[in-house]
């Protein structure tokens, strides 16, 4: 039993709809552990006082974001390789939730900003980036939507997504290189392995995982309603032609 | 050139339009496309042009044998026809010696510094069917070639046909008029309509997902 | 491949062909934004390499959307699948002959035009020279997108959408060649990255636009 | 709120708006389900 049997969409109905529960199930338990935890019972942060506490949404967001894409990316190549529908349909579902993800760490960065360093944006790389990625994300939601035939449509957002990837990679370095020089030591972004205390650091991981969970059991969900448009689709085309 | 389709299974779009395609062509002779509209007779011409995948089954010829001459007539409005030609000739890597015989099938000498803006549809035609010998390709995929062509040019073309049946050539014709064409033979597409029976092997959304 | 860029070339030049119609967008813009931004030289000279820069950008956009769709509308493209040119040849030429028509005259006329913004002496080589360098990457890209949405309809807007956030990379090295060039700083790290990204765009985009023409003929 | 410190807007702010737009997604995710669970089974599946 290999897992490209899951690539069958009856067999991916199954299954997901067997699992889908404890996935969910699994999300909000370690989403609330994670957020009340970090949320009620973790001391202020000696710079940045009781603001740190956005800390447990920016980074879980900001960390999906990016590996949304990764897994759209992945989600395609197998497509674009094995021409399985269920793995295009899986890349359609997770985009839309990459584009929240990288809306609410953009929104949260930005909120955090203000107290942190005076200004609601700042052209740091690491925002700017995220400014690139979501406006990646918008085009490829918005060349899905545009197509009408369902498997030219998961070929273009395919080839588009690798095509976007590498120019996502190299906007990075260049949104890196271009700030550079405007000033040297903005790097206010906070990295979270590095500097941030263990009182901080369990509930994050905690609510890190809880995200990781969300995002699977949204990708479930949401592939599930893929397929079953797409089910539709076939029925409708065929009550078309006959 | 001879060749053969075998149990081939065509689509537009999303929908299978033909299935179980087979028939045979010699070399020298022209087979006639027939079926109502919407039969599939377009369908089948792109897809052993090479433009369309076939779903299945198998052509026996490469899609470099075909020269595809579709509805459309591919004319570049602010060319002349004499650059239209050319460019086309230089495309498929035929010399002017085609060039001089194309413009001879279709008399299109008269009309050669004529933008293709300014010709008439039925002229139109005639350029975009020059074409074809241009390709030096040995079957002609023709969609509903006389379309506004009179009487004189449809005799024309026909004329163009034969020599290039002639010369060991074949054709596919989609066409509802009778040319006068020595060796034919009908195909009506109608007989391959799709039974609805296959679609489940290609297409795994045919059947119920849960 | 040299018939059809033969071809491209004289059908930009024929009446109707647009040829002419980037340039005219670029020089508009380039008396808009003093309008906009008051007469100033010490005002309009920092933001001079970012305007004409992204005025280059935006001029190359506006005559993408007839790069493929043109063809198509005319039964041309499903001829050209047919010829004996690769697909990938084809997006190469139609590529090379859009930055022929519009990158290339814009990286000429740009110097001259960054007099209006009055952009410092010394960075006029380099704006002429990142435009040079720059602009063919932003064809690539730009016939790319093209091949993406030429099978829609309404596609030019979404071609928009989808090319602009391509167009990033290119547009902060270019920008940054002339921001430095102005200010007397060395320019060339910038300068061998932008080359570094049209090299690769030229090297790789045209399969990546065939593969995308292939789909949208089937 | 008084025990969030100087910040109470900031960080409310922020819960408030990422509960909305991710409670949003999920909800719109399970709306989209549920209609076309619902339109297979109006059509017998």
């Amino acid at each position: 039993m290999s897992i490209w049997e899951y690539a069958n969409p009856r067999r991916f109905m199954a299954a997901s709809g067997a699992v889908q529960p404890y996935v969910w199930g699994l999300a909000i338990l370690l989403c609330a552990t994670g957020l009340i935890w970090g949320f009620f019972f973790t001391p202020e942060d000696f710079r940045m006082g009781h603001s740190v506490k956005i800390i447990y949404i920016h980074v879980p967001s900001a960390f999906l974001a990016i590996n949304a894409w990764f897994m759209m990316l992945v989600a395609s190549l197998i497509w674009l390789i094995r021409r399985h529908h269920v793995s295009a349909l899986a890349a359609r579902a997770a985009a839309p939730i990459g584009l929240i993800m990288t809306a609410v760490a953009l929104i949260t960065g930005a909120i955090w900003g203000k107290p942190m360093w005076g200004t609601y944006w700042e052209w740091d790389p690491r925002l700017t980036s995220f400014l690139i990625l979501f406006l990646f994300y918008l085009g490829y939601v918005a060349l899905w939507s545009a197509i009408e035939q369902q498997d030219q449509a998961a070929d273009l957002t395919s080839i588009l997504c690798l095509v976007g990837t590498v120019f996502a990679v190299l906007s990075r370095y260049a949104a890196q290189f271009w700030n550079q020089g405007l000033h040297q030591g903005a790097s206010l972004s906070l990295d979270a392995e590095e500097n941030v205390a263990d009182v901080f650091w369990i509930p994050l991981v905690i609510t890190l995982a809880g995200f990781v969970f969300l995002f699977v059991a949204l990708v479930l969900l949401r592939t599930r309603t893929e397929i079953r448009r797409r089910r539709l689709h076939a029925i409708s085309l065929k009550e078309r032609l006959a | 050139m001879e060749f053969e389709a075998r149990s081939l299974t065509c689509r537009r779009g999303e929908a299978t339009v033909l299935e179980g395609v087979a028939f045979r062509v010699r070399a020298g002779e022209a087979l006639i496309l027939r079926g109502p509209n919407g039969a599939g007779k377009t369908t089948l011409l792109r897809t052993l042009a090479g433009l369309t995948p076939a779903v299945a089954g198998e052509v026996t010829a490469p899609p470099e044998a075909m020269a595809y001459g579709a509805h459309a007539d591919g004319l570049k409005a602010q060319l002349t026809v004499a650059e239209n030609l050319a460019f086309w000739a230089a495309a498929f890597g035929t010399g002017a010696e085609a060039l001089a015989r194309a413009e001879a099938a279709f008399d299109l000498a008269p009309l050669r510094a004529r933008r293709a803006a300014d010709l008439s549809a039925g002229q139109k035609r005639r350029a975009a069917l020059a074409r074809l010998v241009l390709t030096g390709r040995p079957v002609w995929l023709l969609d509903e070639p006389t379309v506004s062509l009179d009487a004189g040019n449809t005799a024309r073309f026909a004329a163009a046909v034969r020599t290039h049946l002639a010369a060991g050539g074949s054709a596919l014709i989609a066409t509802h008029i009778d040319l006068g064409l020595p060796e034919t033979r009908v195909l009506d597409v109608a007989r391959f309509a799709p039974t609805g029976r296959q679609a489940a092997g290609s297409d795994p959304f045919a059947e119920a997902v849960e | 491949m040299l018939a059809l860029l033969q071809r491209d070339l004289r059908l930009a030049l024929r009446a109707g062909g647009g040829f002419g119609l980037g340039l005219a967008f670029f020089l508009i813009l380039a008396t808009l934004v003093p309008l906009a931004v008051g007469p100033q030289p010490d005002r309009l000279a920092p933001i001079a390499p970012g305007i004409l820069w992204l005025g280059a950008l935006l001029a190359c956009l506006l005559s993408l959307d007839r790069l493929w769709a043109l063809d198509a509308e005319d039964g041309s493209l499903d001829l050209l699948a047919t010829a004996p040119v690769p697909l990938e040849g084809a997006a190469t030429v139609k590529a090379l002959a859009h930055w022929i028509t519009t990158g290339l005259p814009l990286a000429v006329i740009a110097a001259p035009l960054s007099l209006l913004l009055f952009l410092p002496g010394p960075a006029l080589p380099w704006l002429a020279l990142s435009l040079l360098l720059g602009t063919p990457a932003l064809s690539w890209i730009g016939t790319f997108g093209a091949a993406l949405t030429v099978g829609l309809k309404r596609g030019s807007l979404l071609l928009s959408l989808l090319v602009l956030p391509l167009y990033v990379p290119t547009l902060v090295f270019g920008a940054e060649v002339v921001r430095r060039g102005a200010e007397g700083l060395p320019v060339a790290t910038p300068l061998a990255l932008l080359a570094g990204i049209t090299l690769g765009c030229i090297a790789l985009l045209p399969f990546a636009s065939a593969a995308a023409l292939r789909v949208n003929l089937r | 709120m008084s025990w969030l410190g100087k910040y109470a807007f900031d960080i409310l702010l922020a819960y408030g708006l990422t509960a909305l737009l991710i409670g949003g997604l999920i909800l719109q995710s399970v709306l989209a389900a549920r209609a076309a669970r619902r339109q297979l089974e109006e059509r017998g599946e």
